[in-house]
C-alpha cells in the first residue's frame, strides 16, 4: 500500500514560504494569484499490514513524526498498488 | 578593474565580497540592486554573492534568477563576461540556466559552516586563472543546500570537457567521502559553462582573502579576475 | 474625565474571572478597577493583562535587579532601553543585551529558538546598530531522550535558521545538560551590534501630534499572549497553551533592518521599539511612557494577515518582524518611500498625543482608553517573600573519602571519559550549523574561550563569552552568579581583551515560592558584587521566571555575558598551544574546590558539594594581568580553566586553534602554587574547578617577564612545562598520564555528534 | 479556483529528506516503512479567469517558477470551491 500525506500549516500561522511564491509569481505576470500556502506531500510504502493496520500506523506516524501539531495539520490516504 | 556584486533583497554575502574585492584587493566594486535592469558600463566582472535571495523559499536561487537584473547578468555572460556565483549566486545561476545541474538540500539535511579543502580542477576559467590546476585552497562554506547533482550524461560531459572547476579534498587534496561537506556528487564544489567564463561555487572565497580570518586563499579565485595582473589577461 | 470606551462588537463583557484568566489576580483587579474608576473594557483588560505580565513588567524582580552596578564612564545606555550600550572607542558604541524564549522553545524548538533570535536582533537594531555577532547559552536534560534530541535538534537548527538567513554570524555560545532542565529547556540568546557612538536611538516617544508608524511584516493572529505564557508555569495539559507559538521570518527581518538602518541613517525618526512581548501594546505604552505622552492607535489601520481581527487581538498580536516608531510630523512619504523600496509595509497607525494616555480606536470608536503610566510605571511591584530551601546543607555535603581518584596511570582514560561526557564535549555538531564566517569580521569564532570580532575601520576587536553554570547555580546561587560574572568576563581577558559591559539572563523557576525568590536575591547578589569588583557594569538583560513543570524548577540560572575590547591594533591571544617550545604555564592558584566539579559528576556520579569559592580580588588581578600581558606581547595562548579543571584545560590548550594542528604538550604539575599555599589533594591538582586559573603558552625568552608582570599583579605563577609533540604528558602527585593527542581530540571532536546519533 | 500542485523529486534523484524520515520512523518503531519521499504540496487561489485559462496559467507556473525540471516532476488539479 501508498500512504499519500499532506502536511499543510494550520489557518493562521504565517506562512513566509507561501508569501514569496506569492510575490514571485506576481513579478512574473501572473495576476489575481492569491493565498498561496506551502505544504509537505509525504509517499510512503506500507506493507503486510491491512489497510485498517496501515490507516492506525499512518495516523500515529503523522501524530507523532511528520507532522508538527503545533504548527501543522495533516491528512492522508491509503491506496493499494 | 571593476566589478559588479548584484544585491537580491535577502543576499547577505554582498557586503562580504564587496570588502573583499573592493577594500582588500583594490578594484573598483560597484554594488547593484536587483531592480536595476543594466549594469555598469566597463565592467571586468560580475559577482552574484552569497544570502538567502527571497529568504531561499521554494528553492533556492528560484525567484532571484528572474530579477529585473539577470537578463543584463545573462547578455554580460554571453558576451563572455566574467561571471562568478557563490554560494547562493551559484544556486542562481543554476535556477537560471547560465550553470548546468541543480542543487538539493545537504545528505546530512542540516546546514553546514565549515573549513573545507577544495582542488583547483582547471585553471583556465575566468576565476581561476590565478591559480593552479592541482591547487588546493582553503575556503569555509556555509549553506544548507549545496548538495550538488547532475543526472549521469550531464555528469558524463561536465567530466569530459572539464566543466568541474573545484572538488571537495582532503587536505592533501584526497578525494574522499568525509572531505564532501554536503553529499556533492562527485565531490563537486564548482563548476563553470562551456566558455569557461561563469563560475559558480558554493565556499566563500570572500571570507578567506585576509590572514586574519584565517585563509587567504580566496584571493586565488577573486584576483583572477579583480587583479590588474590577472583580470586583464581576459583581453 | 474623557468618555468611557465602549466595548468593541462581539467583546465579553469583563469580569475578575476572565481578568484571572489572563493572569490578573483579585488584588491586581481591584487596582485596576480604582485606577480607571470603572470595569476596563474587554480591550483594556489585555493591555493590562500584557504588561502587568511577569515578562513585561518584571514585577516580582524589578526591586532585586536594582542591586546591579549599571553605570561607568563607558556607559551610554543602561538596563530601561531596549539594549545596554557602552563606548567601545573609535567613535563606535557596542550595543547588545541577551534574551531568553526558553518557553516557545520547549513547544516549538525550531520555531521557538528561531523568534528568539530574531527578538532579540530587533532589539539591537531598535538602538541604530548593526547587529554583527550573535551567541547563545543553551541548557537541556539528559540527552539520551529521544524527546530531548528532538528539542536539541530543533532549537540549534532554529538558531542556525534564523542568524544565518538573516546574515549575522553566531560566534559562539555554550551548551549544558542537567537533569533539571529535562521539562524546561533553556534559550538564551544573545546579539552585538555597533553604532556611532553619538547616534544611539531610543525608545522615548516626542512630539505631540508627530505620527506613530507601523512598519513590517502583517500582524496576524501569532503568539497572542506569548508574554502570558512566559509568565506561568507548564502544566500537565499545558496542549491548550499552544496555539501561541510564531513563525519567523528571517528574511522580512532582513529587510526590515536594511530599510530601518536607512531610515535612521536620517533625521525622520524620534523615537523607535520593536514589537516583542506584547506587540504594539507594549511597544506603543512603553515608548508613550519613556517620554511621559500619549499615544492614539487606530488598529483599523494596522496592516493585518487574517481578517475579523478584534482590537483585543490585534493590541496583542506578537507576530514577528514588525516595528513601531515614531516620526517627525510631515516626514511620513520618506518614511513610506524608503519601506517600499525593501518592499515594507509602513502604515501611520496613529499619533502622539499630550494626554498620557494610551487610547485604541476600532471601527471610529474608542475601545480602550487608559492612562499610559497604569500600564507602565503604576504597574504592580512585588517584593515577594523568599526563604532558603530546605535541605540545602545536605547537598552540599561531600563525602570525597567515598570517591577514590584514578590511579596515576589510569587518568588518560578518566581524560577521555571528561571529554566525551555531555557537559565537556566539542560543541562542532552546534556550531558548525551556524554561520560563524559572514560579515568578514570573525577573528576568532565558536570553539575558544572568547569569540573577538574587528571593528573595521578602526584599530579595535571586540571579545564576548557567554557563560553560566547551573550546578553550581543550584548548590550556591550567590556564588553561582558570581562565578558566572567571573567565567565570563575571563573568558574575554584570556582573548586579551579588556572587559567592558555585562548583560545577562536570569532563568529561574516560580517566584511565587520563596525558595526561587532566595535563589534569585542570592544569585543578584554575587553577581553584583562580582560585576563590582571587576568593573564590568550590567547594561542590559532578562529575566524568566516559571521556568517550572508540574511543580519541579530548574536550578537557578544565571546567565552572563561579557564583552571586551582589544585595542592597539592588537590580535586576540589564541586559547590552544601553537608552537613547540613555547613555556607552559599555570596563572592563579589551586584549591579542593571540588564540589559541583565536572569531575566528580562524569567519574563518580555526584552532584554534591560547596561550589568553589571566587576570590573577587584574586580574580580581578588575573584579569588585569592577562590584559597587560596581552598587550605586552607576552602570551603565545591562553585558557581559562573552566569545567573539568586544569587537566581538561591543557588537554584543549593542545587541541589547536582553527586552522591549525594540534600540538602536545609535557608538564609536570608538582610545584602547582596552591591557595593559601595549603596542600591539596592529588586529584584537586587535576580536575579541581578552582576559578581565577589560566593555563598560557609562552615563548621561552619572555617567560622572565611574565613572571615578573605576575609578580606585580599579585598573581601567582607557575612554569609547568613545555609545548611540543604529538603527546600530552602529564606528571605530578598521584597522575602519570600520557596520552596521545590527535586520537583524544578527534573523540573529544566527535563525542556530540555521537551522542546525537545514538539511538 | 483552487490549484493543488505537487513537486516530488524526480525518480533517481536522492532524497535525503524521505531517507531521514524513514530513518526517523524506524527509530520510533514503525517496521515495514519503505520507499518515502518528500515532496512540496502547494496550494493557491485563481480567480476570474475560466478553468482552461487556469490550467494553462498553473502548468506555465509550475514550468517557469514553482518547479525545477532538472531535479522535480509536477502534477497538479484545479477545482472550483
Ligand atoms: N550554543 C553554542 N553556539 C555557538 N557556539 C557554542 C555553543 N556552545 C558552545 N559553543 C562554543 O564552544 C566552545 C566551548 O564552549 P564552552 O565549553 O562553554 O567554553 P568555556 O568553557 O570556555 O565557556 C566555545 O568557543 C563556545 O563559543
Ligand atoms: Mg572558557
Amino acid at each position: 500500500m501508498v500512504a499519500r500525506i499532506h502536511i499543510t500549516l494550520k489557518r493562521g500561522v504565517l506562512d513566509p514560504q507561501g508569501k514569496a511564491i506569492q510575490q514571485g509569481l506576481a513579478d512574473l505576470g501572473f495576476e489575481g494569484v492569491e493565498d498561496v500556502r506551502v505544504g509537505k506531500y509525504i509517499e510512503l510504502k506500507i506493507d503486510g499490514v491491512s489497510k485498517d493496520t496501515a490507516e492506525r500506523r499512518v495516523r500515529a506516524m503523522c501524530e507523532q513524526l511528520l507532522a508538527n501539531p503545533v504548527i501543522e495539520d495533516f491528512r492522508f490516504e491509503i491506496r493499494n498498488v | 578593474m571593476k566589478i559588479a556584486v548584484v544585491t537580491f533583497p535577502g543576499s547577505n554575502c554582498d557586503v562580504d565580497a564587496l570588502h573583499a574585492v573592493g577594500t582588500v584587493l583594490g578594484a573598483d566594486a560597484i554594488r547593484v540592486w536587483h531592480k536595476e535592469t543594466a549594469l555598469p558600463a566597463g565592467l571586468d566582472g560580475v559577482i552574484l554573492p552569497g544570502g538567502f535571495a527571497h529568504g531561499d523559499y521554494l528553492r533556492t536561487g528560484a525567484i532571484a534568477r528572474f530579477s529585473p537584473i539577470m537578463p543584463a547578468v545573462e547578455r554580460f555572460a554571453k558576451g563572455g563576461g566574467p561571471v562568478l556565483g557563490i554560494c547562493n549566486g551559484f544556486q542562481i545561476l543554476l535556477e537560471a540556466g547560465l550553470l548546468p545541474g541543480a542543487m538539493l538540500r545537504n545528505r546530512q539535511l542540516s546546514f553546514v559552516c565549515t573549513d573545507v579543502y577544495v582542488r583547483v580542477e582547471r585553471a583556465d576559467t575566468a576565476w581561476t586563472r590565478a591559480a593552479r590546476a592541482g591547487q588546493v585552497l582553503r575556503l569555509p562554506v556555509k549553506h544548507g543546500e549545496g548538495n550538488y547533482f547532475a543526472d549521469a550524461a550531464l555528469l558524463e560531459r561536465l567530466e569530459g570537457e572539464g566543466q568541474v572547476v573545484f572538488r571537495y579534498v582532503d587536505e592533501r587534496g584526497r578525494v574522499t567521502d568525509e572531505a564532501n561537506p554536503n553529499g556533492s556528487i562527485h565531490n563537486i564544489a564548482g563548476v563553470c559553462n562551456a566558455g569557461r567564463n561563469v563560475v559558480g561555487l558554493m565556499p566563500h572565497p570572500e571570507n578567506a582573502c585576509e590572514a586574519l580570518l584565517g585563509s587567504e586563499d580566496g584571493r586565488f579565485i577573486l584576483e583572477s579576475v579583480a587583479s590588474a595582473e590577472f583580470g586583464a589577461a581576459r583581453a | 474625565m474623557p468618555d468611557a470606551p465602549r466595548p468593541f462588537p462581539g467583546d465579553p463583557p469583563v469580569t475578575p474571572e476572565l481578568a484571572a484568566a489572563g493572569g490578573i489576580t483579585a488584588d491586581e483587579y481591584e487596582r485596576i478597577v480604582g485606577r480607571l474608576g470603572r470595569t476596563p473594557t474587554f480591550t483594556e483588560i489585555g493591555l493590562f493583562q500584557a504588561m502587568w505580565s511577569e515578562h513585561c513588567s518584571y514585577k516580582s524582580s524589578r526591586v532585586h535587579l536594582k542591586a546591579f552596578p549599571t553605570s561607568g564612564p563607558h556607559v551610554l545606555q543602561g538596563p530601561g532601553e531596549n539594549a545596554g550600550a557602552v563606548d567601545v572607542g573609535g567613535g563606535l558604541a557596542a550595543v547588545f543585551k541577551i534574551e531568553s524564549h526558553n518557553h516557545p522553545s520547549f513547544i516549538e524548538p525550531y520555531q521557538g529558538a528561531a523568534t528568539g533570535v530574531g527578538g532579540i536582533i530587533r532589539d539591537v537594531f531598535t538602538m541604530g546598530a548593526r547587529p554583527i555577532a550573535l551567541m547563545n547559552s543553551l541548557r537541556f536534560g539528559p540527552p539520551d531522550a529521544p524527546r530531548m534530541k528532538h528539542l536539541i535538534k530543533g532549537v540549534v537548527a532554529g538558531i542556525g535558521g534564523y542568524g544565518n538567513s538573516f546574515g549575522c554570524p553566531t560566534v559562539g555560545g555554550e551548551v549544558g545538560f542537567e537533569p533539571c532542565y529535562a521539562g524546561n529547556i533553556l534559550v538564551n540568546a544573545f546579539c552585538l551590534g555597533v553604532a556611532p557612538a553619538d547616534r544611539l536611538f531610543r525608545a522615548r516617544a516626542a512630539g505631540v501630534g508627530n505620527p506613530v508608524i507601523y512598519v513590517g511584516s502583517r500582524t496576524g493572529r501569532d503568539g497572542i499572549h506569548g508574554a502570558t505564557m512566559a509568565s506561568a508555569a507548564f502544566e500537565e495539559g499545558g496542549e491548550s497553551k499552544r496555539p501561541t507559538v510564531q513563525v519567523g521570518d528571517p528574511f522580512a527581518e532582513k529587510l526590515l533592518l536594511e530599510a530601518c538602518l536607512e531610515l535612521m541613517a536620517g533625521d525622520a525618526v524620534v523615537a523607535i521599539q520593536d514589537m516583542g512581548a506584547a506587540g504594539l501594546t507594549s511597544s506603543s505604552a512603553e515608548m508613550a511612557g519613556r517620554g511621559g505622552l500619549g499615544i492614539e492607535i487606530d488598529v483599523d489601520r494596522v496592516p493585518r494577515r487574517e481578517a475579523g481581527m478584534t482590537p483585543y487581538e490585534v493590541m496583542l498580536s506578537e507576530s514577528q518582524e514588525r516595528m513601531l516608531l515614531v516620526a517627525r510630523a510631515g516626514r511620513e512619504a520618506e518614511v513610506a518611500a524608503v519601506f517600499a523600496r525593501w518592499d515594507l509595509e509602513a502604515a501611520v497607525v496613529g499619533r502622539v498625543t499630550d494626554d498620557g494616555r494610551l487610547r485604541v480606536i476600532a471601527g471610529g470608536a474608542v475601545v480602550a482608553d487608559v492612562p499610559v503610566a497604569a500600564l507602565t510605571d503604576e504597574a504592580p511591584v512585588y517584593r515577594r517573600p523568599a526563604a532558603e530551601p530546605p535541605g540545602r546543607e545536605a547537598r552540599l555535603a561531600l563525602d570525597l573519602d567515598a570517591c577514590p581518584p584514578p590511579a596515576p596511570t589510569a587518568w588518560g582514560e578518566a581524560l577521555e571519559r571528561l571529554l566525551t561526557s555531555p557537559g565537556l564535549s566539542s560543541r562542532e555538531w552546534v556550531y558548525r550549523q551556524y554561520d560563524s564566517v559572514i560579515l568578514t569580521n570573525t577573528v576568532v569564532g565558536p570553539g575558544s574561550d572568547a569569540a573577538v570580532v574587528r571593528l573595521k575601520g578602526t584599530d579595535r576587536m571586540l571579545a564576548m563569552a557567554v557563560d553560566g553554570n547551573g550546578r553550581y547555580g543550584g548548590l550556591d546561587p550567590r556564588t553561582g552568579g558570581a562565578l558566572a560574572v567571573a567565567e565570563a568576563t575571563r573568558n574575554v581577558a584570556c582573548s586579551g581583551a579588556r572587559p567592558l559591559a555585562l548583560t545577562d539572563c536570569l532563568n529561574f523557576g516560580n517566584p511565587e515560592r520563596p525558595e526561587t525568590m532566595w535563589q534569585f536575591q542570592e544569585a543578584i547578589a554575587g553577581m553584583s558584587e562580582a560585576a563590582a569588583a571587576l568593573g564590568t557594569p550590567v547594561v542590559s538583560g532578562n529575566v524568566s521566571f516559571y521556568n517550572e513543570t508540574d511543580g519541579v524548577g530548574i536550578d537557578p540560572t544565571p546567565i552572563v555575558a561579557a564583552v571586551g575590547v582589544i585595542e592597539g591594533g592588537r590580535l586576540p591571544v589564541p586559547q590552544g598551544f601553537r608552537r613547540a617550545g613555547d613555556a607552559v604555564v599555570v596563572l592563579g592558584a589551586t584549591g579542593d574546590d571540588l564540589g559541583g566539579s565536572e569531575y566528580l559528576k562524569v567519574i563518580h556520579g555526584v552532584v554534591a558539594g560547596r561550589p568553589p569559592a571566587l576570590d573577587l580580588a584574586a580574580e580581578a588581578a588575573l584579569q588585569r594581568l592577562l590584559v597587560a600581558a596581552a598587550a605586552e606581547g607576552l602570551l603565545a595562548s591562553a585558557h581559562d580553566c573552566a569545567e573539568g579543571g586544569l587537566l581538561v584545560a591543557l588537554a584543549e590548550a593542545t587541541f589547536g586553534n582553527r586552522g591549525e594542528p594540534p600540538v602536545g604538550a609535557a608538564v609536570d604539575l608538582s610545584a602547582l602554587p596552591l591557595v593559601g599555599g595549603r596542600p591539596v589533594r592529588p586529584e584537586s591538582r587535576l580536575v579541581a574547578e578552582t576559578p581565577s586559573r589560566v593555563v598560557a603558552s609562552v615563548p621561552p625568552d619572555r617567560v622572565a617577564q611574565l613572571e615578573a608582570l605576575a609578580a606585580r599583579h599579585g598573581v601567582p605563577v607557575a612554569r609547568v612545562g613545555e609545548v611540543g609533540g604529538d603527546r600530552l604528558r602529564v606528571t605530578g602527585p598521584g597522575v602519570d598520564l600520557d596520552v596521545a593527542v590527535a586520537p583524544l581530540r578527534e573523540a573529544w571532536r566527535t563525542a556530540f555528534a555521537r551522542m546525537m546519533a545514538a539511538r
